[in-house]
């Protein structure tokens, strides 16, 4: 009896939370069907009274997004990847390796992510100016390969590897690489998939930066095609919440695919111990 | 492969030494059991001789090749580890084949290697479970197909069987006997129970609080222990240890009397204590009382009063009533006088070390 | 870089000029369109425009540019950046092209386009800038509220006061102002005598006038017949919901007034009423500017770009296809644009508002002094601030503004 | 080896792993922070042609003294001390809720995820219609418990829980991910020893799930201290562009934006940098030596 | 307690069954030994018992009680577990001291009660160390400690002694049974060591392959096993088992022909080959062929050849000569037949079961 308060407790507490969460979610998909002057409706309203589906179309229409999606594709599986690697050697060395100067040098890393990003955009544009490779694809993705979040999350997760699974590699002929390759990443791979979730949308969504090192359309990103919607004038929300749905949706599709591993690690086994 | 330590020390905090200048070598081909009590730092010394710990001070060699400074990799032993540390996200068997990977065995070869050895161990029936949902005897069973699999010049065991029946075990250890006299690959055997020890080994290190006791066959550790550790430590039931002084004058005629001046322990094994003259073997006689006598199993032990002291022994056949007296005859082989010290002054073979 | 290296093109291949501007959606396409007749129009010249976003990512955008010597020859951007970027020595003055040589603007043409945008593109005595897309204040009223109430369209603000007194007793406010009621503060400002602050430049932030302003919108607002969009930004929302009788907003947000006020709402855009028997209305909006790092060639076609630009036609086209002004007083007199009002009534305020269009001065720290403004305007309306303590205190800080930047 | 010391073979080595890392990082990290830190001292400076004619410390002198600043400092601790333990402890409470359900928990998983994934300005728009003073939802359930309304934007009193409040839900999503990461890591058997001795749910969260928990912890909450300290985003978009009513929301990265972009005053913006850059690095330090003794790998 | 099950069956993924029906009863204050191979089900047993793992069908009880619907927390039993489990972050104190606190007891109690309890498994100079810096065999006394320092009512060991040497196994087996008989306290006691299980335990309950084969006292299962698999499984060395073909008639005047018309295997206990006529006792005699004569420590053990099949006896004193002819006298105690099915038909005693 007690068991099953308890079951109905957790499902009452995340259901109300669920709402809250939910609530951006469901606003952008009802906004998205709205009518011009529905989206400005006080107090809101939940239910457009005709759905508007051709907002999509309309929406879909203000700028090349075919070209924007290429690029967002590309781009964002490039950085990840390139991200994930550049993290995990450092991520390994970080937590296994031995070497001088280990801890100022985690210091220093650390503190490149206490600078603000909104320092960094002016001197980066003309670094990658010098190197020209402004209006390149190379622009949008090689400042992005290191990630020292990525790299401290996974230095937390092989960290918790226990040492004898390290020495047993150790016996078996591995050396570090395949240690690395063989044992710790799989291991770690719930932890993997979670940062390339997470990195992966902050390369979806990333605007500014795509915005400031492109010139030209055929290099520029999803995000940016939601520009087209906000102007002087004010916003047309209906289309902008109907572009941005058709943005999110990837997201939301491979969360969905990825959260399982998340989930699944190493289930019971665990790491720990 | 000869494996040489040279005083080899070890601390592991760099304040407290649990290892103190060892010294020994084991020769090539052969399968050498460490025995000791536990913490006295079996495992420590497994995990130097593999390469994943290094010796604070002194050296280790391979043969010839001082090996101190290589890694783990570079020593290219097997190992089996105390808590077996199998990898948890591989099925059994991708376990056992890891070894292989590594060295890249091609694909085909390495699965039949694998399932051949995991048919050894008797866990051909959990080749697709993880790690995890294994019994833990199953779980050793896979640590020990893997360190086999390598087919290593150096195979170190730290107490591979622990978790096993006691048929398995046998099987178990007769296999690694068999394997290992067949391949002539040097092993290290690391193991608590005895029995296994004197039945798998062709020499037997003992080690206590960090230090070597004795390096001998297995019949000298019994029959020439060279220390009371060792008279002890060895053996089932234990020796039978009185002081000197509980005796009377029952050893003045057959043990020299500088001897026993500097005589402080006296060991007797309970299969030294013969309820009938043995003739020629027999070195004195003692007069005792029974206290109790059990049976269990095919063992028959009588424990004994003398002098007030406690002796047990194994050779009684018949039904003895308790506060019975009884005569035995104390047997040379099984009689021993340790010093002060401990170290053994008389009985066994003086010349044996 | 796209400036350098193109100004070697081949002869025969049109010089290319590059265009970066912050207009999106339709207002990018109605910009696209004017382009491609600029560039059909001629063979010399190729003006390619390049989309940056919003202002603040332009603004960045061209600061990171300039910085790394990768300036594009003209961009679009508000007229208060140019004494920063002539300060920085960026932006090329206009007068050579403007005032001189075969294509410069003849004298019709320079009193043709509206003074107060001629004025903003003068800075320090040169043009610096040529006006693009503008808009202006003007009063939407609700014609609902105002026949209810049996109210007529104000000539003054006095009447939007006393309007306000009669709509309070219904809980209707008088008048909308925006979350920040800078540009109608300004506006009463010069009317009751003076700008805030001098072409010199000089402060009047405590000056009577000033003050008188201020207290003017203040008293309203703290007598609850005026209120402020706050946490909404604009009162565009609250206006089609009949919160207000009146409102005071650009002319560029009647396109989104058209599009949210539901059908049954009638309502009106007129100019902004008189205040002390004067009339002003503050423009806002963007310029478009040249960059000196630009060739010469390059130069000389954006000149002709921008002329393209101004010209009576294309302005005409350009106001009727996006809702910003007109830039000259010809442009609004064709037939054809008469036509276009006549169809679309709610944009003929703003033009109607243009001859007393003003601009505020521009002067080295302006954004600073903005910032400050907006900040204290903000402090009247949330933190209850007396009006002459913070005009006095704003006063203050402008003057050190003005003087650190000397 | 388990004890070995670093050689300078392992460190050669470790830096070849580093190699990819380090490239990206001095260049597009480190080199630049170098360049703002220095530009700091600069005091006459032309920016765009990188001339400088004087140096010294009165950038620095300038914070100091700016009351704007100073209110940028104190709401920045404000928000940051609001947000870090908030955050934590909603989102390892909703992980835990998250991982011990079994029906519908993929479900549930990807809507505490969604926020994450959603528009930002969809997000703004639901918050500025949460936080409305006259039709809010916020309002309308306070206004049960008797609560008058507070208008919650534009008041200078609640501008900045309004933003707390805000930053902390917008966080969650992601910090449970991990955090469900983490608790998937812990070995079930050390919940089996637990219960069988005698520890209920709540003593086998505290004394099995947060000890084996703290390297994320650890992680969250330093990410959450750095992140937090550099908040900006979210009061764009929260306050339309301005930092908050009466500056009640002014941190200090909008400080130095506001600075930097629109002021054009490098020097001063750079030293903000500098101050922030210091300020996390004291609570970041001190986080790292109590996680020595308090994270159990 | 008395803990009894009742049908009960388990399977973890819910198709292969690991437990088939199971029936059996504790009675309350005995210590019983589980034995059984490495992988029958010893472990999920006791994850039962203990709450952790539910049943996939039948009842568990404790006294008249039905737990089966209760969880771990609830039935307050005291466990070791096969992998010690030992809590990483917590020093051997704490983690001794844990089900101390989680009982509220007063925190000076339970240091000292804690302290006591690591002399008691002589790790007390250990109390500072995290359980990873430990030796195998002192985090298995640490979680012995553990269990110990919640005093329950019911005390579940999964195999407590198996990483100790055997003076050291021998004294904590003493200790367990001590404190065991000193409170009382059901106990259930899984060891993979027959000698342990024999001298520790009040019944021994043999599984194998998710069935229980026999429960019954330690003399029981050695004089009478139930059937063939339990006559192989105890015993030291294996008993002797040769089909009922290999013998020519030796037996025919001594077993009811019925009887041995049945009879598949016979089974002899190597220490039911004598090398004299024991009179009464000696049930047949038959005639053998000395393969080798080998000696360890005590034991001496001949193997010898009948029929050409492998016999072992270990009850020859002198040395024998390899090939040499050897009349033996077959002990009715230690000679079983078995049917087909493995069910023992002849000797032991038929009414024990
Ligand atoms: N979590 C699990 N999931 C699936 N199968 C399991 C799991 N745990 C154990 N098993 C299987 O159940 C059977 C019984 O396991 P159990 O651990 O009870 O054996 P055991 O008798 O304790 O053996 P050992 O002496 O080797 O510890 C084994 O075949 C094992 O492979
Ligand atoms: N990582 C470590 N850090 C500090 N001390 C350790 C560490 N590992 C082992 N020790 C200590 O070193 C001593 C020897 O340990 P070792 O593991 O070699 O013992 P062992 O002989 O294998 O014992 P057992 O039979 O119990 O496994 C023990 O006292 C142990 O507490
Ligand atoms: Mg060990
Ligand atoms: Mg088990």
């Amino acid at each position: 009896m007690k068991r099953k308060t308890a079951i109905i407790l957790r499902y009452v507490i995340l259901v109300l939370g669920a709402i809250i969460m939910l609530m951006p979610f469901l606003w952008m998909l009802s906004t998205s069907l709205k009518t011009q002057p529905e989206t400005v409706k006080i107090p809101p309203i939940w239910i457009p009274k005709h759905l508007m589906f051709s907002n999509y179309v309309n929406a879909l229409k203000e700028a090349p997004f075919l070209r924007y999606f290429i690029n967002s594709v590309f781009v964002t599986t490039v950085t990840t990847a390139g991200q994930l690697l550049t993290s995990i050697l450092a991520a390994f060395a970080f937590s296994r390796l031995n070497f001088y100067g280990k801890n100022i040098l985690f210091v220093i890393f650390l503190g490149t992510m206490m600078v603000p990003g909104e320092m960094l955009i002016i001197p980066n544009f003309v670094t990658l100016s010098q190197l020209h490779l402004v209006n390149t694809y190379g622009a949008l993705i090689i400042p992005w390969l290191a990630s020292f979040f990525t790299v401290f999350t996974l230095r937390q997760t092989f960290q918790s590897v226990p040492d004898q699974i390290y020495y047993a590699a150790k016996i078996d002929g591995a050396s570090d690489w395949h240690y690395l390759w063989h044992v710790l990443v799989p291991i770690s791979k719930s932890t993997i998939t979670a940062v390339t979730v997470l990195q992966v949308i902050g390369s979806w969504n990333a605007f500014m930066w795509p915005l400031i090192v492109t010139n030209t359309e055929n290099l520029r990103t999803l995000p940016v095609g939601l520009q087209a919607f906000t102007s002087d004038a004010g916003t047309n929300y209906a289309l902008l919440m109907a572009a941005s749905t058709f943005v999110i949706i990837p997201m939301v599709i491979l969360y969905v695919f990825l959260q399982k591993y998340i989930i699944a690690g190493i289930s019971k086994t665990g790491l720990k111990g | 492969m000869e494996v040489t330590f040279k005083d080899v020390s070890l601390s592991y905090d760099g304040s407290r030494e649990i290892l103190h200048r060892l010294n020994f070598t084991i020769p090539e081909g052969t399968l050498v059991s460490i025995l000791g009590p536990s913490g006295c730092g079996k495992s420590t010394t497994l995990m130097m001789i593999s390469g994943l710990l290094a010796p604070t001070s002194g050296h280790i060699f391979f043969g010839d090749e001082d090996v101190t400074k290589q890694d783990a990799l570079q020593r290219k032993v097997g190992m089996v580890f105390q808590n077996y540390a199998l990898y948890p996200h591989l099925k059994v068997l991708d376990n056992i084949m890891f070894p292989l990977k590594m060295a890249k065995v091609p694909k085909a070869e390495r699965r039949e290697k694998a399932i051949k050895l995991a048919k050894l161990v008797h866990v051909d029936d959990q080749l697709d479970k993880k790690p995890g949902s294994l019994s833990g005897g199953q779980q050793q069973r896979v640590a020990i197909a893997r360190a086999l699999a390598k087919e290593p010049s150096l195979l170190l065991l730290d107490e591979p069987l622990s978790n096993l029946d006691a048929r398995l075990r046998i099987e178990m250890r007769q296999e690694i006997r068999r394997i290992q006299q067949e391949t002539g690959v040097t092993t290290i055997f690391v193991t608590h129970d005895q029995d296994e020890a004197l039945h798998i080994s062709d020499h037997i290190m003992v080690l206590n609080s960090g230090k070597i006791q004795q390096f001998s066959s297995a019949e000298t550790l019994y029959d020439n222990p060279s220390n009371l550790f060792i008279a002890q430590f060895i053996g089932e039931p234990v020796i039978n240890t009185i002081d000197i002084e509980d005796f009377d004058d029952e050893l003045t005629d057959h043990v020299d009397a500088e001897i026993l001046k500097r005589a402080k322990k006296v060991g007797i094994r309970p299969e030294a204590l013969q309820d009938h003259d043995t003739g020629a073997d027999t070195l004195a006689t003692i007069t005792t009382k029974v206290k109790t006598f059990e049976k269990f199993g095919r063992e028959k032990n009588a424990l004994l009063d003398f002098h007030g002291k406690r002796l047990l022994t194994t050779e009684i056949e018949a039904e003895l009533a308790e506060g019975q007296e009884l005569p035995l005859y104390l047997q040379k082989s099984g009689f021993y006088l340790f010093d002060q010290e401990g170290t053994r002054i008389f009985g066994g073979d003086q010349d044996v070390e | 870089g796209n400036s350098s290296g193109d100004s070697k093109a081949k002869s025969d291949e049109p010089v290319k000029i590059s265009f970066w501007n912050g207009m999106n959606g339709p207002y990018q396409k109605a910009l696209k369109k004017i382009i491609n007749d600029f560039n059909s129009s001629q063979s010399k010249y190729k003006v390619v425009s390049t989309a940056q976003g919003d202002y603040t990512a332009l603004q960045q955008k061209i600061m990171a540019a300039a910085k790394s010597n990768s300036l594009p020859v003209i961009s679009q951007t508000t007229y208060t950046t140019v004494p920063d970027y002539s300060k920085n020595n960026l932006i090329e003055p206009l007068d050579n092209y403007m005032l001189k040589g075969s294509n410069k603007l003849s004298s019709a043409d320079l009193k043709d386009i509206y003074p107060s945008f001629l004025s903003s593109s003068k800075y320090q005595g040169k043009y610096y800038s040529v006006p693009f897309s503008k808009s202006v204040r003007v009063l939407y009223y609700n014609q609902d509220i105002l026949d209810k109430y049996n109210l007529k369209k104000p000539t003054t603000w006095e009447d939007i006061a006393k309007d306000g007194e009669v709509l309070k007793a219904h809980g209707i406010y008088g008048m909308g102002f925006d979350k920040s009621w800078d540009m109608e503060f300004e506006g009463l400002a010069r009317q009751a005598g003076n700008p805030l602050i001098t072409k010199a430049p000089k402060a009047n932030l405590d000056a009577a006038p000033t003050l008188e302003a201020a207290n003017f919108i203040m008293d309203m607002i703290k007598n609850k017949t005026a209120k402020t969009a706050g946490e909404d930004f604009y009162w565009t929302q609250a206006f089609t919901q009949g919160k207000s009788a009146f409102y005071a907003g650009s002319s560029a947000g009647v396109t989104q007034m058209v599009a949210q006020a539901p059908k049954s709402l009638h309502w009106g855009t007129m100019p902004l009423p008189s205040y002390n028997g004067k009339k002003a209305t503050e423009i806002a909006g963007n310029d478009i500017v040249m960059f000196k790092s630009a060739s010469a060639e390059q130069k000389k076609g954006a000149w002709a770009f921008m002329k393209y630009l101004m010209s009576a036609k294309e302005t005409a086209k350009w106001a009727k296809s996006t809702g910003y002004v007109p830039l000259r007083k010809s442009a609004t007199e064709t037939t054809d644009f008469k036509k276009y009002l006549t169809d679309n009534p709610y944009n003929k305020a703003a033009v109607d508002s243009l001859d007393d269009g003003f601009q505020s001065n521009a002067f080295l720290g302006f954004s600073e002094y903005r910032t400050k403004l907006l900040e204290t305007v903000d402090a009247m309306l949330t933190k209850n601030e007396p009006v002459k303590k913070a005009l006095t205190s704003l006063q203050t800080t402008t003057e050190k503004i003005i003087k650190d930047n000397k | 080896m388990l004890n070995e010391k670093p050689t300078l073979k392992s460190t050669g080595k470790a830096l070849l792993y580093l190699l990819p890392m380090l490239i990206i990082t001095i260049t597009f990290n480190i080199y630049p922070i170098l360049k703002s830190f220095i530009m700091s001292f600069y005091t006459k400076y032309d920016f765009f042609r990188d001339i400088v004619s004087q140096y010294g410390f009165d950038n620095f002198k300038f914070l100091f003294s700016d009351p704007d600043f100073h209110i940028a400092v104190k709401n920045t601790l404000i928000f940051v001390i609001g947000v870090v333990p908030l955050t934590v402890i909603i989102s390892l409470a909703i992980a835990l809720l998250l991982n011990r359900i079994t029906w519908l928990s993929g479900l549930f998983r990807t809507v505490y995820f969604l926020p994450f994934v959603t528009s930002t300005v969809a997000i703004a728009q639901v918050w500025h219609w949460i936080y409305n003073g006259d039709y809010g939802l916020l309002n309308y359930f306070l206004s049960f418990f008797g609560v008058n309304a507070i208008s919650w934007l534009e008041s200078p009193h609640y501008a900045m829980l309004a933003l707390i409040i805000m930053s902390v839900w917008k966080n969650l999503g992601f910090n449970i991910v991990l955090f469900l990461v983490g608790l998937n890591n812990i070995n079930e058997r050390y919940y089996q020893a637990a219960k069988i001795d005698g520890a209920n749910t709540w003593h086998q969260f505290t004394n099995v799930t947060v000890p084996l928990l703290s390297p994320i912890t650890f992680l969250v909450s330093v990410n959450g201290v750095i992140g937090s300290f550099k908040v900006f985003d979210e009061i764009f978009a929260l306050f339309n562009g301005t930092p908050g009513p009466s500056k009640s929301a002014l941190t200090i990265v909008y400080y130095l934006y506001q600075k930097f972009y629109t002021e054009w005053k490098y020097g001063i913006a750079a030293a903000s940098g500098v101050v922030l850059f210091f300020m996390i690095l004291l609570v970041t330090v001190f986080q790292l030596w109590y996680s020595k003794r308090h994270v159990h790998y």
